[in-house]
């Protein structure tokens, strides 16, 4: 009975920066784990550059014959009729992280996110707590809606305090783009008390600019997701980086195993499993420092 | 190309030779056939093929115009943005809900986005002929102008199509077939029977390599360059938004990241589909073979398991190498 | 290196080069049939024939610019084989191409030094190229300015650039194929001097012109081709123009201007009062009357091109033009073909014909409009009047389905000729008609003009040969330094007054005014 | 009697005419720094300028090699992906411990650097020359080879420069200066001065133009088309590993994004300069101004208050735009 033959197909983005390496990381890591301990399993990872090239994936994957399609599309909203195909003709479906508009059962079995409002209000609301008065920038991703839904978290987090934000531009999650967003804030603003730029690549760029102009006002950076750096950065101490928020890319091995257990445990396996957007400081750190990790 | 001197000593092509070339990106998609049977007897099935097929209706289509584009001499980097652009354009007015019956919407909507796609091929065209940019540059530029405008317009996120029941008229666009055959590959043919008809048999299509082969002479033959070049880039914006009409049914979104790179992918099919980039030869079955090339590359490198997810652009730029090696020995023959 | 040793050892038995049993087959076509020739040291040995005889290809065969089908070429007695042309450079055979083979981009000097350049260790030594650039242009008979970018010259400036550079390389014998083409009679002269000085020094020259009379000037021998075949090779003494005209064409040319009859006292067609072309031409006045065929002379430089192409809307060019009554302004050659008026470049390579196309193409590419049937191009229409056109204009090659770029250079000009034809045009203005005929293609491109002024058509003809501008036309306009200086009529219509005019010798009414 | 034979009254264009082209980048540099007066006066600051300048250099140095092969007449649109493969190796063989002093170390990897880019190069070279293949196909393939390589060296992460002490040693490649002058801005310069003598002053230089401005009278001539191809394209891989050194101490790290969309920046910036992209016309510090010009316009869109954030790259492509038809105004003169 362990050897029932299954298949799932997993659909994520190409990696295409830190955050969506350690997800392809993850899956792969997870889908040879899954292989070894049930040996009708079969799992196909498949990473796409972009929504239409994943649309298509999805597609190939289907043609292969899934029972079980675990995906973290790159853009939700455009993946809907993608997904919903799978879906229609009675598979699993297991949706991660990024979320289309209409989140539901007809679309998912399961849904296993990291919260993207969530980590932009996490972030919010310490810069408020911390530093009431603080006059922050903003490197933002890509313009695609994760990163807005971002935003608005942030906004909501800092809503009733005095936090002042000063500019917000694109970095594309790219750390040479936010070296130089940051580079040109610091020379159009004099005076700078945060600069919020969540996700940790970019943070990277960020603190080389700083470093470089060797200015004294900027208190600290906050940057997201947890990379290795960032997290040991925040263990250590580091003044510049004393937080960073969770968005684990780790998250979507979680779903491929659930999704296994659905077909092997006898667990039903269904609903919405949203981790946390942990706030990461020193006192916790360790929890969340992999050294292993690609990210 | 140059006026001053041209070479008539070493033996220029006759037709005959020319022949080789066009069939040469049909034989390079044979052994893709063969190579993808081998990879995964899946790939041969008529459910796979007809989705490759369908598919690349995006970049078929959108390569029908860069087609003329090309062999009229020019370039056009601006249509992956302007996909995004236009269909951005095109789901707002279906949400703006100026309609009332759906049906009635979506023919407007339709309407509109060709009226769009011309007009955005206009300016291209334009700036390109009266402005005097190189088109690399102006088409560079306009890529900018075009996706900072969807951004804009999607204030960073996505676009999506709200009315359910619109939506449900619209899937079959993409989704739908006739007789079996998807509409998507119907529209690529008939696209591209019109385009051939056109560059091969009308008088336009003949002024377009002309003004591709030797703008001199075409200007000297009474022939005005700059109205058959804006016009090859209005046809382009036109072959855009035909893209545009089958690619919103299909994902009912789009996002300022939409149709990124497609403007790389459309000339890469033109090229394997042998007309040359200095303009002056156009091919129009080339180019949907050359698209179909492309799509089916992707398409093995996801059904084979062989390959490490990392290295699957690696492979793909590896084929399309091969293929164009393939091609050119097949012509010097 | 030692194939330049000094003449000394060279035997004067053995010829430098030797052509034996030469043919040369393109696909189907034979273009060359079983040629033997010889060139010896310090001679001119001319090679003559009509258009598409095979010249051309019978001296890249010895350049080694091609492959010859059969036979063998001999240096000193020796067999040899070229790999390519640079090959064939380092035998010391050295050909100038009769199309223009220079980058467009670069100046006189780089151009004329391609390949070969002065250097002063790392550094190229451009001082010195510039001044050995001068000095060979100056020893044509030119005085170009060794910075001028090549692309901005004169095809006839081109030519003499051209013409510098290969008389630079180390040689043993010089091909010029029709080298004087586009080169006015003072260019000439001061080439066909350059040639005497070289012939002097043991060079051997091949030397390929229409222009009989020059040949008969220069040459010590005289190869006739016909059909690809060797048809006669004698030494000059024993032959006059006529007898080679004769050998060319098979049968006599006894006439080459038609008769015709002054078309006095018609109406005027086209008026064209105070025209400047910005940069070339200032001012130009002048009339043009019904069947009327008006010549423009002047050197090289002078701005006749200029002028026509501005009239005709090619260039900006400003100034009153009435065009049978009615005040016109064109603004492309679409508004100017319209109305009736074809200009014919003299470029025919550049900007006459797509060289790359076949035939047909070429043919009907100005007046489409007359084979559209539907939306169609009706292919057999075209096809038809590519019939009508290779018999009416005599336009002689192998097949049709061959590309324009593989018409030898006389019959492109015929194809050219053909295709604004085509278009009916009251008006033609043909740059340099015969640039590259041979005689009997001109004596029928001569008359073929004579007949459409006889239709009632008006004709200008822009051409560097006095000859024929004095044989054909009704009255000749000759300008100089971009302007019309003079008009000579009926009995002045002589080499000399023209001469006078265009050098500035003896000045106008025009200048006058 | 020969001295009347050409009428010299009105001198043919000499090269002086070039000059206005030459000039015409410089004046468009010269308007957008008084634009950017106005967007934000700290634009002028010294430390502004320094910035921007020095962050210029990647794009500049790479464009320097793209000048010669766009004026040999090619094209190379693997750069980007170039920067991220040489740079990853370099960082990988750092990381290796293979040599035990660090500075020495540090110069055995930059010598590495310029292999790799020199073999890159020169495996580009000889695809599109030997194999005869486009070069916009040869190298999209080659960029896609590449990038898949860089993906798959990393595992789709970062390699970061591991040896804190190798770091430091290494940092002031980029943030050191020469009595004040950013080392990045002097190797710019010094880089551009020898490619401007080799293009302009050496055989190799004038035989870049002439296979450029045309194949066949450069064959005639006895150049080898193909090896002045080919080494523009290892001059191209040479320029990029001079950007490697000088990326690499940057951030101390690369990932497979790397250098995405240099290629095209690096062609903009030799077009902008007044390269013709069909060939025979090299422009050194046009390119360099280009260069300028692009870094120029994303920083005043940053300093400025007036542009929304989604506009940016609309307002970058209009100003590109506008900047090449100042050019093309100034050229008509
Ligand atoms: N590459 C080619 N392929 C096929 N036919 C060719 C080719 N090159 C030349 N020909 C043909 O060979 C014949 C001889 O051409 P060639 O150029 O040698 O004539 P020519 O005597 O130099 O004439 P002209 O006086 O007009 O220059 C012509 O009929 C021409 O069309
Ligand atoms: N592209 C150009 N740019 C600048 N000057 C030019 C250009 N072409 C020609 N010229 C110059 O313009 C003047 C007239 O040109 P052109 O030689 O065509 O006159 P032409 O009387 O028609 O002589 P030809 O007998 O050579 O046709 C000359 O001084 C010439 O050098
Ligand atoms: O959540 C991810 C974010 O952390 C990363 O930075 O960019 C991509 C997102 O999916
Ligand atoms: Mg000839
Ligand atoms: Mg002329």
């Amino acid at each position: 009975q362990e050897a029932k033959k299954v298949t799932i197909g997993v659909s994520i983005p190409a990696a295409d920066h830190g955050w969506t390496a350690g997800v392809v990381f993850h899956a792969e890591r997870v889908a040879k784990l899954l292989m070894t301990e049930h040996p009708g399993l079969n799992v196909i990872v498949k990473t796409s550059a972009d929504p239409a090239s994943q649309a298509n994936a999805v597609q190939d994957l289907a043609v292969q014959g899934i029972d079980a399609l675990v995906i973290l599309p790159t853009d939700p909203d455009q993946l809907v009729s993608a997904i919903q195909q799978v879906k229609d003709d009675g598979k699993f479906v297991a949706l991660v992280d990024r979320a289309p508009s209409v989140n539901d059962n007809t679309i998912r079995d399961l849904y296993v996110a990291g919260n993207n409002p969530a980590l932009g209000e996490v972030a919010g609301k310490y810069i408020a707590e911390t530093t009431p008065e603080a006059e922050v920038v903003i490197i933002r991703g890509l313009p695609i809606p994760i990163d807005q839904q971002r935003q608005d978290g942030f906004d909501k987090g800092i809503e009733g305090s005095k936090v002042k934000v000063l500019d917000r531009q694109y970095g594309n999650w790219s750390r040479d783009d936010a070296f130089r967003v940051m580079q040109d804030y610091l020379t159009k603003y004099p005076k700078i008390d945060v600069v919020w730029c969540q996700d940790d690549d970019m943070a990277v760029g960020v603190l080389e600019a700083i470093e470089q102009a060797k200015r004294t006002d900027i208190q600290y950076v906050v940057g997201g997701a947890g990379s290795k750096d960032m997290i040991k950065r925040v263990m250590d101490g580091d003044k510049m980086m004393p937080v960073d928020v969770l968005y684990p890319p780790a998250m979507v091995a979680t779903a491929m195993q659930l999704t296994a257990g659905g077909f092997y445990d006898q667990v039903p396996v269904s609903g919405e499993y949203i981790l946390d957007a942990t706030l990461v400081t020193k006192d916790n750190a360790k929890e969340f420092y992999f050294p292993d990790s690609p990210f | 190309m140059n006026a001053v001197a041209t070479d008539t000593t070493k033996a220029p092509k006759t037709s005959k030779d020319w022949d080789m070339a066009a069939i040469a990106p049909f034989v390079a998609l044979a052994l893709l056939l063969v190579l993808g049977y081998f990879a995964n007897p899946n790939f041969v099935s008529v459910a796979n093929l007809t989705n490759v097929i369908t598919r690349s209706a995006f970049i078929a289509i959108i390569a029908l115009g860069a087609t003329y584009v090309i062999s009229s001499g020019g370039l056009d980097l601006s249509v992956g943005a302007m996909v995004a652009f236009v269909a951005s354009l095109m789901i707002l007015f279906m949400n703006s809900g100026a309609v009332a019956d759906p049906m009635l919407m979506l023919i407007t909507a339709m309407m509109l986005a060709l009226i769009l796609g011309a007009a955005c091929g206009l300016t291209n065209g334009l700036i390109t002929t009266v402005g005097k940019i190189e088109p690399f540059i102006a088409t560079l530029g306009m890529m900018g102008i075009y996706r900072g405008l969807t951004t804009w317009l999607s204030q960073g996120g996505s676009i999506t199509v709200r009315d359910r029941e619109l939506q449900q008229l619209y899937r079959p666009v993409y989704f739908g077939d006739v007789f079996g055959m998807p509409i998507p590959i119907i529209v690529i043919f008939v696209t591209a029977a019109i385009a051939a008809f056109v560059l091969y048999r009308t008088r336009y299509g003949r002024h377009v390599i002309a003004v591709g082969s030797n703008e001199e002479v075409a200007r000297y033959s009474g022939i005005s360059v700059k109205k058959v070049r804006t016009i090859a880039y209005i046809i382009q914006g036109l072959c855009v938004a035909v893209a545009v009409i089958i690619y919103v049914p299909r994902l009912g979104s789009t996002s300022a990241t939409t149709g990124i790179l497609w403007e790389l992918q459309a000339i890469t099919a033109v090229v394997v589909g042998g007309t040359a980039l200095r303009g002056g030869v156009g091919r129009i079955w080339g180019t949907i073979c050359g698209a179909f090339i492309l799509e089916i590359v992707g398409n093995i490198m996801l059904l084979s398991n062989f390959v490490s997810e990392y290295l699957i652009g690696a492979i793909q730029g590896a084929i399309i190498i091969i293929a164009m090696l393939v091609q050119r020995t097949l012509m010097r023959k | 290196m030692s194939v330049f040793a000094p003449g000394g050892a060279t035997d004067h038995a053995v010829p430098l080069l030797e052509g034996a049993g030469l043919s040369k087959t393109f696909g189907i076509v034979d273009v060359l049939k079983d040629i033997d020739l010889t060139v010896r040291a310090g001679e001119v040995h001319a090679i003559i024939g009509e258009n598409g005889a095979g010249k051309s290809t019978l001296m890249k065969i010895l350049a080694g610019n091609h492959q010859p089908t059969r036979g063998e070429l001999r240096i000193d007695g020796k067999p040899v084989s070229f790999a390519g042309p640079v090959d064939a450079e380092e035998h010391g055979i050295v050909l100038v191409h009769q199309e223009i083979l220079l980058a467009p981009d670069l100046t006189v000097a780089q151009n004329i030094y391609l390949g070969r350049e002065l250097g002063k260790g790392l550094a190229l030594d451009d001082r010195a190229m510039n001044e050995g650039a001068a000095r060979a242009v100056r020893d044509l008979g030119g005085d170009l300015d060794p910075n001028a970018i090549v692309s901005r010259l004169s095809i006839a400036q081109r030519q003499l650039v051209q013409i510098a550079r290969v008389l630079l390389v180390p040689h043993r014998i010089v091909i010029f194929d029709e080298p004087t083409a586009s080169l006015t009679p003072h260019e000439t002269e001061a080439l066909l001097n350059v040639i005497r000085d070289i012939r002097a020094k043991g060079v051997g020259v091949l030397y390929i012109s229409h222009r009989l009379p020059e040949v008969k000037e220069i040459a010590d021998r005289v190869t006739v081709l016909r059909d690809g075949r060797l048809v006669a090779s004698h030494e000059t003494s024993e032959l006059q123009p006529a007898d080679m005209a004769r050998l060319m064409v098979g049968r006599d040319v006894a006439k080459l201007y038609p008769d015709r009859h002054a078309a006095e006292a018609r109406e005027t067609v086209l008026n064209v009062q105070n025209f400047d072309v910005p940069g070339y031409a200032q001012n130009a006045s002048f009339n043009l009357r019904k069947g009327e065929i008006l010549g423009f002379a002047g050197l090289i430089g002078a701005g006749r091109t200029e002028l026509m192409e501005g009239l005709v809307g090619l260039r900006p060019g400003r100034g009153k033009v009435t065009f049978r009554g009615h005040p016109v302004a064109f603004t492309g050659v679409h508004s100017s073909l319209k109305a009736g008026v074809a200009y014919l470049s003299e470029d025919r390579k550049g900007k006459g014909l797509l060289l790359t196309k076949d035939l047909r193409t070429n043919l009907t590419l100005a007046s489409l409009g007359k084979f559209i049937r539907g939306f169609q191009i009706d292919r057999q229409r075209e096809s038809d009047a590519l019939d009508k056109a290779i018999e009416d204009f005599d336009i002689r090659t192998g097949t049709k389905n061959i590309l324009a770029g593989q018409l030898s250079g006389g019959n492109q000009q015929k194809l050219l000729l053909a295709k604004m034809m085509l278009l009916d045009p009251q008006v033609v203005i043909i740059d340099e008609p015969t640039r590259g005929i041979d005689i009997g293609n001109k004596e029928q491109i001569y008359k073929f003009i004579a007949s459409l002024a006889g239709e009632g058509r008006s004709i200008i003809v822009v051409s560097s040969e006095m000859p024929e501008l004095i044989g054909i036309c009704d009255r000749i306009h000759v300008m100089r330094a971009g302007r019309i200086v003079g008009e000579v009529e009926g009995d002045h219509m002589n080499e000399n007054e023209i001469v006078q005019l265009a050098t500035g010798v003896k000045t106008g009414a025009g200048e006058a005014a």
